[in-house]
């Protein structure tokens, strides 16, 4: 069998129980390969290792494969997993959040630098607001939420598969708006491989797309099992917080312009979006079009 | 009749290390008068400098009392001079700085004191070297500053241990007049420990003479030399008779082996 | 700790032969710029960056001064009582070993809750960060002080304080200053931490965000940057070392070599 | 540093004023278990879940004292490079010090890249972050020897390896102590700071793990395990300091006090 | 006829520190031949313990040239004995650890060392205290110690920097009259610094008289008193007269002054 490594993006998700349930259900060993999933930490850091052929795959998020690669590093998405984003605004129940319009006057909790905020100013001006009525106060990653438990802040950017289970734990209702309904489009998670590899191994690559999506599809039809198989790798992971978020990122899993396409096909419209996203807010200086940073050669 | 100055009653002093013990003084009992010049003279080892700490009230006996001034003595003086055996003169001072020290430590300031100090340095042959520090100086210089640090504060009652030792002859001498006139224009209470049966003969009112450790009062000597003893004591034969008798107590208690081949 | 001539020289010297290395090695292995960027590449990146980077230093430095003044005046009254009294000592001391093995980054966040978000927090994980060396090399230093000058100082029946300001602080001294320039030399880092934590400003800062961008030349650029600040702030700590305990045995220049 | 007998009961007696102070607090003023749990809450989610830490605390040990190890093995040697030869001091030391200024979590994420996920980056990141007080305190402690025993070692011809082992060594041990207690204070932050950024394993894997699902309490437990860790380290090292440094003054009990 | 076993010529030493600079010894010529006994004596601060140092190759001159038994002094020799001026024990280690670091600098070690270095401490009056530290111990009994240290790996050569000065009477004649003994039958070379006239003529060949500083070598005495001198040599008439010749060049440099109230 070929030893095969996937960095995650982070450390587990939701999203990942399908990998998990594939190696647990044999998927892999099927296709030849002997897999290992390692988790991450932050999709640069998955990106880089890829690029420095530390691992053979990785999970990471279109956008940051984008800027990697204009960065230089040599790695291409193989399989466009997610294809709308999961990026979004999450709020307290009760600061009344519904439409794009009742951010106006709100305080929202943000991570200076971070994607989801160098992006915001996509979502005021596809919702025409008022940039000046939107307080935002400075949080790192890890307090986000506290900030919100302890109304210092109404809302704050996320995604839709983490703060609000959080949040709901601790027993205040949150509602979620993702930047997919505020009308900003992005691609979400992909799974991403090095240059040399798509170009040595592509049968490798092909056979790894392959059991990959028979993971997703088989983790749709028996969710508990995914959770279970993901569970097991880790005992202090919260099975019920975990089904939550899989329930929700699966349902990311295809964008208008790849509705009815097997799992894994991207779709060109999509990333083009992406990419001009990210030229616009993110000061990305590239002219490659989106057909540039992934392939669809291996999911057809 | 008032209490002498310094009484010691019964005075032992153990030191303890874990099962080690060591006895450096037992039964001491000693009278010293308010004024009086004292010199003690023993074998190495044998205490000295033990009952030096004692009297100051730096260490505390382990058995007797020690009375100073008519209290219990429960701690340091500040009327107190202090003569160390070893010079310990603090490294992040120059000379000056040194003696200066035992003032500022009193909270005496100012140029009166600074000029004490340089008076006595240079009394005591260490004009010029005010601005050398301690490891600049040669080892005699280094205890005459020790010396001048002892007496920058004028105090009442001087204790000196060996304060001559590294001192040349001569040097020595003069440190030897210099003392006595110092002390017969003051007449502080001086406790003065030697090596030298001649210098504690020439100095002192009194000589004890202490024997093997653990340390005791073997004998007691008065001297009834005139004062000023100056130079001409020397040639006195209450002098020879007394050192002699001194000699002889120090000669008695181990007989000096000429042939031995020890080392 | 090294002499005065030739010694700025002799560094200068080694660092630029490192440079030379370095850039050598990334042109001739080949070795791509998002995993080790070139000096030359980091220094043109530089070029285009430094008004932000040099308004970012400006804070982060207040920040790292600041909570290392902070570390100095709590460290110093908290070794001297750690050192005069055993009491004190058997109570306190495992917990102050206690706060300083506690990961601080991990409460940073904490911090951020508790306090706000301006100055305060970062300033007060300087302080966690630094001033462990600071009491841990003060109280030996209050400890060790020469026995027969402690009976000197007892002699003279002054009182703890004058003690201590005349005798225990100077004998200290040299290892006080010992603890300052450890301190010295994780004040920088311990500023950024804080700035990874609970900032939209400073170098920290600038860090995250390149490194979140991919920007690996201008994370370099700012890391050097942070660098230079805290080898300034450390050799002049050095500085203030060489006048005030010029006596010590460690500084005499016959010291040094068997 | 602290008496043998009544020590210990006296900082657990603290320890426990402490903790009490605490879940008085934050029950009486209702401040919300993600904020700061109680002592209690902690306690209570600890036990459902200790054999998890105790795994992980077992991985968080092995990575520190490698760290720490490899600190000792480097640090003591470079530190008598230091102090025997100006000349490396004057080139490498600034170069050392610069080291110690970076912000290793800054490069973390490079050390990922270089040398993998293994126990390889941590074990280095232990290493880089707790070198420095050893190697600070270590120079200071050779180049401290009192003059007159290193005039009388040099008076005996010996070599610089004899004159080393017999006489510099022993010396300067009460200061290469006290940066072996700095860095030992520092190795377990050390620790947890590598498998928060490159380990999926451990006590900082667990912290960020814990932290993402906000469940606090559990995040306290594992820094006090830490803590915990930590402190027996540090006083192990100190242990072993009072068995080789027992003659110095600063271990004389009647040093304590004015 | 070989070169003596120390030469000095023209030897100057000068310590500088910023501006300014110290000479503690100019112009110094001296020859010691193998296996002599040379006494020093000169007044407190005059180079005595700088020139031991040039001597033991410790310090190295400003000026002139040392060598030793024909050779350049470049650095100390491992056949030289020293007794420092202070004791400088170590105080990691206990009185016999002290005393077999001499020996163990040396790559001397086993039983055989450890019996010597007993011994020599049982000689010097220490038997029973091996296993103190040396802070345990009175300044005598360091010094003592020190004297162990500097004999105990059987020196050809020996330099002793007022050795005896922190002894009693008894103590230092018994001390002086074991080191002749020692003397005699190894007759290594011996450089001995003393403040003791008596000392330098009871115990040297030949006693060098240094002056004030700038030190140099003001008269040279040769004591032709006969060996073994042990106790009886005090009562000859030739000792009385050097003695005497001695004081009087002390004497002769300052006079001693007994009316000034300089402390
Ligand atoms: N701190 C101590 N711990 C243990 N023993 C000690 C201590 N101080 C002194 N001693 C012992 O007490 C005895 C007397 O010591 P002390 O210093 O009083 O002698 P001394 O008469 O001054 O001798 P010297 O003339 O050599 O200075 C010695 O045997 C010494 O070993
Ligand atoms: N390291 C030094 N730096 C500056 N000056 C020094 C140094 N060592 C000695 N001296 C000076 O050299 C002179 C001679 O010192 P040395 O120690 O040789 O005198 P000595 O004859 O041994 O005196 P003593 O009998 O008091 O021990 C002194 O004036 C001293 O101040
Ligand atoms: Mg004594
Ligand atoms: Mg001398």
């Amino acid at each position: 069998d070929d030893a095969v490594s996937l960095r995650l993006n982070w450390q587990i998700l939701g999203f990942h129980a399908p990998f998990y349930y594939g190696v647990k259900k044999g998927f892999y060993k099927e296709e030849g390969i002997d897999l290992t999933v390692n988790e991450g930490r932050g999709g640069a850091a998955t990106a880089q290792a890829i690029g420095a052929s530390s691992d053979t795959f990785g999970v990471v998020d279109a956008g940051t494969v984008i800027v990697s690669v204009t960065r230089g590093i040599p790695i291409r998405t193989v399989m466009s997993v997610m294809n709308s984003g999961i990026f979004a605004v999450v709020a307290r129940k009760d600061a009344n959040i519904v439409r794009a319009a009742d951010l106006e006057g709100k305080t929202i909790a943000v991570t200076a630098g971070d994607a989801l905020t160098q992006l915001f100013p996509a979502v005021i001006s596809a919702n025409k607001l008022d940039e000046k009525k939107i307080r935002f106060v400075n949080v790192d990653a890890a307090s986000k939420v506290v900030a919100v438990l302890e109304k210092r802040a109404d809302a704050t950017l996320g995604s839709v598969d983490a703060q609000s289970f959080v949040m709901e734990a601790r027993g205040v209702a949150a509602s979620v708006l993702s930047y997919d309904d505020l009308g900003v489009k992005l691609v979400g998670l992909t799974v991403v491989a090095n240059e040399k590899t798509i170009a040595a191994s592509p049968d490798l690559i092909r056979r790894f797309v392959r059991a990959t999506r028979k993971a997703f599809v088989e983790a749709q039809k028996d969710p508990d099992g995914a959770i279970a198989a993901t569970v097991a790798s880790k005992p202090e992971l919260d099975g019920k917080v975990l089904r939550q978020q899989m329930d929700v990122s699966l349902a990311k899993l295809t964008s208008a312009a790849t509705a009815g396409l097997p799992l894994g096909i991207g779709a060109a419209s999509d990333w083009d979006n992406t990419v001009t996203l990210l030229k616009t807010y993110q000061s990305l200086a590239t002219d490659k079009p989106g057909s540039a940073f992934f392939t669809n050669d291996f999911a057809k | 009749m008032a209490e002498a100055q310094i009484v010691l009653k019964g005075v032992g002093k153990t030191f303890v290390r874990g099962l080690q013990r060591t006895t450096a003084l037992a039964g001491v009992d000693i009278e010293i008068a308010r004024g009086a010049f004292v010199a003690v003279v023993g074998p190495s080892g044998c205490g000295k400098s033990t009952l030096l700490r004692l009297v100051s009230g730096l260490v505390m006996p382990s058995e007797g009392s020690v009375r100073v001034a008519g209290e219990p003595v429960v701690g340091p003086r500040a009327d107190t001079g202090i003569v160390f055996q070893k010079a310990t003169l603090v490294d992040w001072r120059d000379i000056l700085g040194n003696v200066l020290l035992q003032l500022e430590m009193r909270g005496i300031d100012g140029p009166e004191a600074r000029e004490r100090a340089r008076t006595l340095l240079t009394a005591v042959g260490l004009g010029g070297f005010e601005n050398r520090y301690p490891h600049e100086l040669s080892g005699g210089m280094q205890q005459r500053a020790a010396i001048a640090r002892g007496l920058v504060h004028q105090p009442g009652m001087l204790l000196m241990d060996e304060p001559f030792g590294a001192l040349d002859a001569l040097t020595r001498e003069q440190m030897r007049l210099d003392l006595e006139a110092l002390w017969l224009r003051e007449r502080m209470t001086v406790f003065f420990i030697t090596h030298s049966i001649d210098e504690a003969v020439l100095l002192a009112d009194r000589v004890i003479v202490m024997s093997q450790r653990p340390g005791t009062v073997d004998h007691v000597f008065d001297v009834d030399l005139p004062r000023p003893r100056g130079l001409a004591a020397r040639n006195d034969p209450r002098f020879a008779a007394l050192t002699d008798a001194i000699t002889r107590i120090f000669l008695s208690r181990g007989v000096l082996d000429e042939q031995r081949l020890a080392l | 700790m090294f002499e005065k001539n030739g010694g700025a020289l002799s560094s200068i010297a080694t660092a630029i032969a490192l440079l030379v290395v370095w850039e050598g090695a990334t042109r001739l292995l080949g070795i791509p710029t998002y995993l080790l960027p070139a000096p030359s590449v980091i220094a043109s990146d530089f070029a285009r960056n430094w008004p932000r980077i040099a308004d970012s230093s400006w804070i982060t430095t207040l920040n790292m001064v600041a909570g290392f003044v902070l570390s100095v005046l709590v460290g110093i009254p908290l070794a001297m009582a750690l050192a005069y009294s055993p009491q004190v000592e058997r109570s306190i001391y495992p917990i102050v070993v206690f706060l300083q093995i506690l990961p601080k980054i991990a409460i940073a966040p904490l911090f951020i809750v508790w306090f706000g978000f301006g100055t305060m927090p970062k300033v007060l994980l300087v302080f966690l960060l630094t001033f462990f060396p600071i009491v841990v090399n003060t109280v030996v230093g209050f400890k060790s002080v020469d026995p027969g000058v402690m009976e000197l100082a007892r002699s003279t029946g002054a009182g703890a304080l004058r003690t201590f300001y005349k005798i225990r602080f100077p004998s200290a001294l040299p290892s006080i200053f010992v603890g300052l320039k450890i301190a010295a030399a994780l004040a920088s880092t311990a500023a950024v931490v804080a700035e990874f934590v609970a900032s939209d400003s400073g170098l920290g800062y600038l860090i995250i965000t390149y490194n979140g961008q991919l920007a690996t030349p201008m994370v370099f650029a700012t890391i050097i940057v942070l660098g230079v600040i805290g080898l300034v702030f450390y050799f002049l700590i050095e500085f203030v070392e060489r006048l005030v305990v010029p006596w010590h045995v460690s500084m005499r220049a016959d010291q040094a070599g068997a």
